[in-house]
């Protein structure tokens, strides 16, 4: 039998007896069990849970989780040049000051009356990114980056009527299997090849496949190889010509270094804000951006919310409200666009945060040193015997694909992990061609100091 | 507060923070390489604001917003806002989480890995189900992934052209339809008796061997278990359908009744509701797919396993579903659903449930002597579960005043009263949820709070109407935004449309001849 | 938030957190223990409240207090509120700070060790003096430790009995001369002459063989720095009196100049003020004391020793004067300040003081156009250094407003504006010191608040002096407070004053007839 | 020369550029110099400050902070038994969150109305104290326990006329140095030593010294040698029975288990609040607080600001606002009582958040648990050839005090922490006549495993 408690726990303060016999009696039960009259016995499950046993004090609480975290050894502890997807950008202490803020953390789906300030500071984000992205209409965050691309790419085939997206191969694999799943039976992925020497997406591939079945085109800057597509407005010209649009796939923290693909003519830009501020957390901090110029076609494709900006009834105040709700599924099940659910609201408002702490001149800073630092690694390891980089020669930013003679992913991954440097993404299931290849990313924490560690490390590894 | 947008704070010149600039010698590598020829010409167009005043604005706005831990939150809708233990957030938040990367070697992970093994165990326990995925990023990400299932299922056993259909309710989240839609299938939703049940015949009638599942709440969104739940899972697994079991709110139940009990295929849960991790204004959340060992091969994201140098993330073989996301899940929430589960242990999960339960039948017993609003569905029936959808249409009847318009009143309280569960199957709907987070006293005060706000609307429609007034802002004109001419969904948007500022837009996209005719929707607001 | 107090909340029963139980071995050791004997027989009166309960009162009272990180702080009196970087708290919170024991052997303490080094010289070079203290809580108990070293010195020369009397000046803070009274000295205040300044005659005749020190603030809280500085340190000297710098607000000079340049025996900063950590409601604090070479074997608390085998605390000898706190110094205030400084450099304090004396500067030309305030003692004089003291004795005259009652006005901005500077000797006043930390736009902001308070204090007196309105709470009734009869020191207190609670009271001392009849001041209220 | 930034220091709005240009016109100046107008050549300071070089970025600053914080091994990687005057006690999560609020982290001098949130939680924490010291007069905290204690002697004096006081010496040596240099001048320090057998004071001690000269009695509960003193009642009434004062140093956490010394006729109650959800941060969480009856002779003796709760202009409504201020030096400057500052407010109302969590059945199995820990430990400890525990039968909370045959102080401590322990404090200088006798403390985090642990080092060492 259940013993008693004579105290409450902590977090359900009515499970103090005192209390819970009154409001029992205002119910008017003599016992819970009578509330759950509903739920037949046959349903009823009977025993207790299988769940280790509670841990019955804060003290032991954290004793228990720190002694489990501590088990793993951080990325901040070694050299890490893992990358990827997720990247090891500098997390500004204001980021996590606000990111953590009671009121941010706890709030939810609040009116703009009463959540003013969420409303505010989402719109901000929307606002901060939209000015980087060169684009008007930007959503409140959806879950990341993978289920922004593959959205896109709905949104276009929506728009055109076509049943046929291209994707470049310079896509990490498993956001192409995503794109695909989720385009299954709406069109179909057909994969469009990057040049093996020059690491970018080639006007005349495209062109070979561009036709009226084609919804769009769908390519990365900087790509899976870390190279920058640089033919981004004849690419476009093709799309546009045959009736169909561009989607570029893109890091907004590069966009401190390189041209916004909207002034290219791309039109609908797509990616992930992890780098903006949020920390890796072992792959759990993303969010999904979409941006479009203003224009209703593209709007009422939508599925995410998207907030606007609108006055009240007092004289010159603004305030903030749902911009088309009739587009969500939240409105219209399933007749709204696919759907939109809690995805990633907070990490919004934390990159719009990162976005006004660095501005326009921090931004240009990160950028460079990123740029730099990514082309100081290349010459430094392209020297190395047994060491390819993948399109040497083509700009790159934060990461870069080398090819190595003579030793295996897995090797190069262990040798590395042996001198306390992390490193070494096998590129296998994204270019199978390009066999034993891994990836490496730096970003503005790391110093040259830090890549002259890594090519030594290769270099005895490849020794 | 009357905070400025972060636009029009900040000059030329201010610094939030200072970056690292590139060393010399990687400036000198840069100068030599290919990327100068791709450098952009102009620095962004973002404000430039000290650090002391993004902080202050950021600070500001926080402050105009009402999180569960400053307010008694049991007014969203269906939103199971309970308390998220601020320990938690320590683990979350701990460097040794924070700062890993998602393909470090399993070996330097071994912390993280066994948490996760265990929270898979744990959510196995709680729903009856024999394995587990973690990955999905919030709950209607984990709905998506049992459709997902779903497809491939009956593709694997050649039914995928045959089973276009799914059938779910109305009173299931709205995602259960719209992710079925988005997957392709053609959706049946059923609506409810007198009794706010579904009806075994009209179930019945619904099904076919077109039918590819079924995905149903339970209890609804009313609050109301049903206790024909095993007979709906029979009839459906007799047409060959799957059963998805919508378990985003499983407050009231855990411990007492199980998924696989009913004898379902598939369920999910949101972490993000049941166990506690924070609401984040919306996100990140988390979701966890619950499946039968049949159904286990076609989990999305790798499996934990536990070898002899401790555990690694194995891929699940060919018949997986694609990823939902990337890399494994949202790891912090995961984090702190598993230390929620550890403070509470089963005999906790138990309690949880059980004052989650009283507490909710608590507050229906109080807003009893209120006038003008009504549980629905449950006059005379079996006591709800944890939340209950009301209806004012009583007070709208004598008053005017919709269920919508008294929660921008209750905004002068503090307070949440959330309106938004289209369609309207329930008049004036608002339901409320307490969970077993709040104390007898705020519970009260909630009541009270509603009791103030529909009197007043009984003596003066009018004020209520144009409420609130003592929150950060007042009543916004909504009609401009639906309107592709005024709309301004950016800073940027209402600078070219509103102060007339000059954009240089490129040439892109845009509809030709051919293109569809895409059928819009009434237009329809968020309250 | 009408929060009510926290003893309202909760219920029989309800617990905010789970403390470790005693293990079975443990109690039963305890069971034959001599403890069982003085063990109390009930649990102590305090309230019963579960965890989210406790979080949301703290929070709801955190909203309703307006820290520098919220507001345009540039009102609070001569408190150098400035910006303290939210990168710092994570040094000073940090495990390897806050979980590390005073006296845990040096060699697991060399990081904190060094930071205290690093800070100890950093301090030495901006005052140019040559040895450094940390030990001081705050900037009074760094004067009070300056004054235990004057006592010590002097005692140490056999002229303790002889120097019973310390010079100061009425622009210092009041605890130059409460420290030197609690010391036992007889205080001798000097008043400035029309220039706001001390003159060095009246100096002079205030000086005699009977001077133990002169403790002296510059610039003064007024503003205004007194460029005869080294001839009043000469001054005292000449009389064998020791020096004393006040440096608590040195945020205008830094770099520029130092206690070493005017002669100065001892000095001491807040380090809450010039070096920038947060301010914590009236503190945690932190005071640095600053010798010469002849004092530095008086300072209090150990010395910091680089050795061989690494840093090391010793004892400073013979001569040192008494700790002025437990062990080694308030070190979470010490990491952030020597974090601010690393953040700035050399020229980073520079332009730290430079800027705070151009912001003072601007504000004082902003508010020059406001009608009904001056600067005191600054017309035609040099600009005042990184603060003015203001008289609002032009509006009191012609509305009867004091600056006290404008002062509560300022809450309904959202701002401060402190009037403690007893006794005023400036009518009405009220300073402002902007430092470096705000931009121009905040500076606007507090200006433009201030006329349109002085302008409504204009249309409608009665307006202001209600005031305030939008605050948290209304105008409070402090007269009760002051008459043992009424006032309410604790809720205990209040329950039994007022409720009516039945208290025990044990006996206790009372006094008796032989016992002294102490002298009371006349009542006086904070604002 | 300065060079000339192109851009603000974060800290620094107003050192852009074109703002401050701006600024230097309206002031009507040409250059900041301009502005130091007042200060002579002669006192100019030349050149540039003897600083290491400015860490350039955010990211610089934490690299270079962390990696000098990580060179610590604080007392949660270890095990630790260190006290005497600072304790690892269990800091709830509660405390950090409100602890760490922006709000209360950099409020300051607010008045009632702007910052009411302050003065009614800093209420609360003198009103929870009062609670559990059983005295309805509680200060808002000033800076520790030593100087609470001599505070609250020199209230004695000036409330008696007297000028000599009784002070046990089991009290830390740096305190007794504290009280006698703050009372130099004002009164006499009489040593008043406890009995060697049992660990405390015992009243015939009091007796033989106690007359019309002595203002007060100070001692401890628990004392140094973590012995609970008995004997209140009788000391009491000899004190009173003389005209003096008894007062009492207490460590509030233990009145979870102990009855209050207000019940036993204590007039004055002193002590730190560091154990109360404060944490140990190397010593420097302190705050002091002064207890008594609410009676004028007491009240107007207090140096710090007093709080109190009153009526506004508002029915029914209760603010905060100052209790006869004018006793305060900030009123009186040299007047006023001793003196007050800026000294350790928000430790008080972390003090009071850690209470409220706590609650009175907290306290009491927190109470429990420390002494049940400490008898555990003195029992374990007691039985090991070559170690006597002082006054080993005397009731005990927290501390005890362990004499080691043919060990230093110094060979124990390096021998537990060669073993991975911290603890060992020598009581040299409190009690000179023990020898080599060293303080342990344990407190709720530990377990009977570590205390055994602990007990079989010390075995070790003295094998």
């Amino acid at each position: 039998m259940r013993e008693v408690a004579r105290f409450a726990h902590p977090y359900i303060p009515n499970s103090a007896p005192v209390v819970k016999a009154e409001m029992l009696a205002t119910v008017g039960v003599a016992d819970v069990d009578e509330l759950y009259a509903s739920i037949p016995n046959a349903l009823r499950f009977e025993g207790e849970l299988d769940l280790p046993s509670a841990l019955e004090s804060e003290v032991a609480l954290r004793r228990h989780m720190n002694g489990l975290l501590a088990r793993n050894v951080t990325a901040g502890q070694t050299l890490s040049f893992l990358g990827a997807g997720c990247y090891q950008h500098y997390v500004p202490s204001i980021c996590g000051e606000i990111n953590s803020r009671a009121e941010f953390l706890t709030a939810y789906a609040g009116e703009p009356y009463e959540d003013h300030g969420k409303w505010q500071a989402i719109f901000e984000y929307t606002s901060l990114m939209a000015d980087l992205l060169e684009m008007d209409v930007v959503n409140v965050p959806n879950y990341d980056g993978y289920q922004a691309a593959a959205t896109a790419l709905r949104m276009a085939v929506r728009m055109t009527g076509r049943a046929t997206v291209l994707v470049s191969d310079a896509v990490l694999a498993d956001k192409r299997r995503k794109i695909e799943s989720y385009l299954e039976g709406a069109a179909t992925v057909v994969v469009l090849p990057v040049d093996r020497e020059t690491g970018r997406v080639v006007p005349s591939a495209v062109e070979e496949r561009m036709g009226d079945d084609v919804a769009a085109v769908y390519l990365e800057t900087p790509n899976a190889l870390g190279v920058v597509e640089t033919e981004l407005s004849a690419i476009a010209g093709i799309a546009h010509g045959a009736g169909g649009l561009l989607i570029c796939g893109v890091e907004p923290l590069a966009l401190g270094f390189l041209e916004s693909p909207a002034s290219s003519g791309a039109d609908i830009l797509c990616g992930d804000i992890q780098a903006l501020g949020l920390g890796m957390h072992f792959g759990g901090a993303h969010g999904g951006f979409i941006a479009t110029h203003d224009e209703e076609t593209f709007v009422y494709e939508f599925p995410s919310r998207l907030f606007g900006i609108a006055p009240t009834v007092e004289d010159g105040e603004l305030g903030f409200t749902d911009v088309a709700y009739e587009r969500t599924s939240l409105a219209m099940r399933e007749e709204g666009i696919e759907w939109v659910g809690t995805a990633a609201a907070l990490w919004g408002i934390t990159a719009g945060v990162y976005l006004s702490l660095l501005g326009p001149h921090g931004l240009s800073e990160l950028g460079e040193t990123v740029a730099a630092n990514t082309r100081y690694a290349i010459e430094r390891i392209r020297v190395l015997p047994g060491a390819e980089i993948i399109a040497a020669d083509a700009p790159h930013w934060r990461e870069f694909a080398v090819r190595f003679e003579g030793r295996t992913a897995a090797e190069v991954e262990s040798g590395l992990r042996g001198r306390g440097i992390f490193g070494a993404v096998p590129l296998r299931r994204e270019l199978p061609d390009l066999g034993e290849t891994v990836l490496f990313a730096v970003t503005e924490i790391h110093s040259s100091a830090d890549i002259d560690r890594l090519a030594d490390a290769l270099e005895g590894i490849l020794a | 507060w009357n905070e400025p947008l972060i636009f029009a704070l900040g000059s030329e010149g201010e610094r939030g923070v200072r970056v690292p600039l590139a060393d010399p010698a990687a400036l000198e590598a840069l100068s030599r390489g290919a990327e100068a020829a791709v450098r952009r010409a102009r620095p962004t167009a973002l404000p430039e604001v000290g650090q002391a005043q993004v902080l202050r604005h950021f600070l500001r706005l926080s402050q105009e917003t009402l999180g569960a831990d400053l307010n008694v939150d049991i007014g969203q809708g269906t939103c199971t806002m309970k308390y998220s233990p601020k320990v938690n957030e320590e683990f979350a938040g701990a460097a040794q989480s924070v700062e890993t990367h998602p393909l470090q070697h399993p070996s330097t992970v071994q912390g993280t890995l066994e948490i996760l093994h265990e929270l898979e165990r744990a959510i196995a326990s709680v729903s009856g189900m024999d394995a587990v995925s973690l990955q999905a990023g919030a709950g209607s990400a984990a709905i998506w992934g049992n459709v997902q299932i779903v497809r491939a299922y009956h593709a694997d056993r050649g039914e995928g052209e045959q089973r276009d259909e799914v059938v779910t309710t109305i009173f299931s989240h709205p995602s259960n339809a719209a992710t079925a839609k988005t997957a392709g299938y053609r959706v049946v939703t059923l609506y409810p008796g007198d009794d706010g049940l579904i009806e075994l015949d009209a179930l019945r009638a619904a099904l076919s061997e077109r039918t590819a599942a079924l995905l149903i709440t339970n209890p609804e969104d009313t609050g109301i278990f049903n206790p024909a739940i095993a007979e709906i899972v029979a009839a459906a697994h007799e047409v060959g359908a799957l059963c998805v079991y919508d378990q985003a709110n499983a407050n009231g139940i855990l411990g007492i009744t199980r998924a696989r009990e009913a004898g379902f295929d598939l369920c999910h849960f949101n972490l993000h509701k049941t166990f506690s991790t924070p609401h984040a204004c919306g996100g990140p959340a988390a979701g966890a797919i619950g499946a039968t060992a049949e159904l286990e091969p076609f989990l999305p994201g790798p499996r934990l396993v536990r070898g002899e140098d401790g555990f690694r993330l194995e891929d699940r073989g060919p018949r997986t579903t694609a990823p939902i996301r990337p890399f494994w899940g949202v790891v912090p929430n995961l984090i702190r659903a598993y230390a929620w589960i550890r403070a509470l242990g089963a005999e906790g999960l138990r309690e949880v449930a059980e004052i989650a339960v009283l507490n909710n039948n608590y507050v229906m017993s109080r807003l009893s002597e209120v006038e003008g609003v009504r549980p629905a569905y449950l006059e005379g029936a079996h006591p709800p579960i944890e939340q209950v959808r009301y209806s004012w249409d009583g007070l709208a009847r004598d008053t005017g005043v919709t269920s919508g318009e008294l929660g921008q009143r209750l905004a002068d309280f503090g307070m949440h009263l959330w309106t938004s569960h289209h369609p309207y199957v329930v008049p004036d709907p608002a339901t409320i949820e307490p969970t077993e987070a709040y104390a007898r006293r705020e519970l009260d005060e909630y009541v009270d709070a509603l009791r103030q706000a529909s009197a007043e609307a009984r003596e003066d429609p009018e004020f209520v109407r144009r409420a609130p007034y003592k929150s950060s802002i007042h009543h916004v004109d909504a009609q401009s935004m639906t309107d592709p001419e005024t709309w301004a969904t950016s800073w940027r948007a209402y600078r070219r449309k509103y102060l007339g500022e000059d954009v240089r837009i490129p040439a892109h996209w845009s509809p030709s001849v051919d293109s569809p005719t895409r059928e819009r929707q009434e237009k329809l607001f968020h309250r």
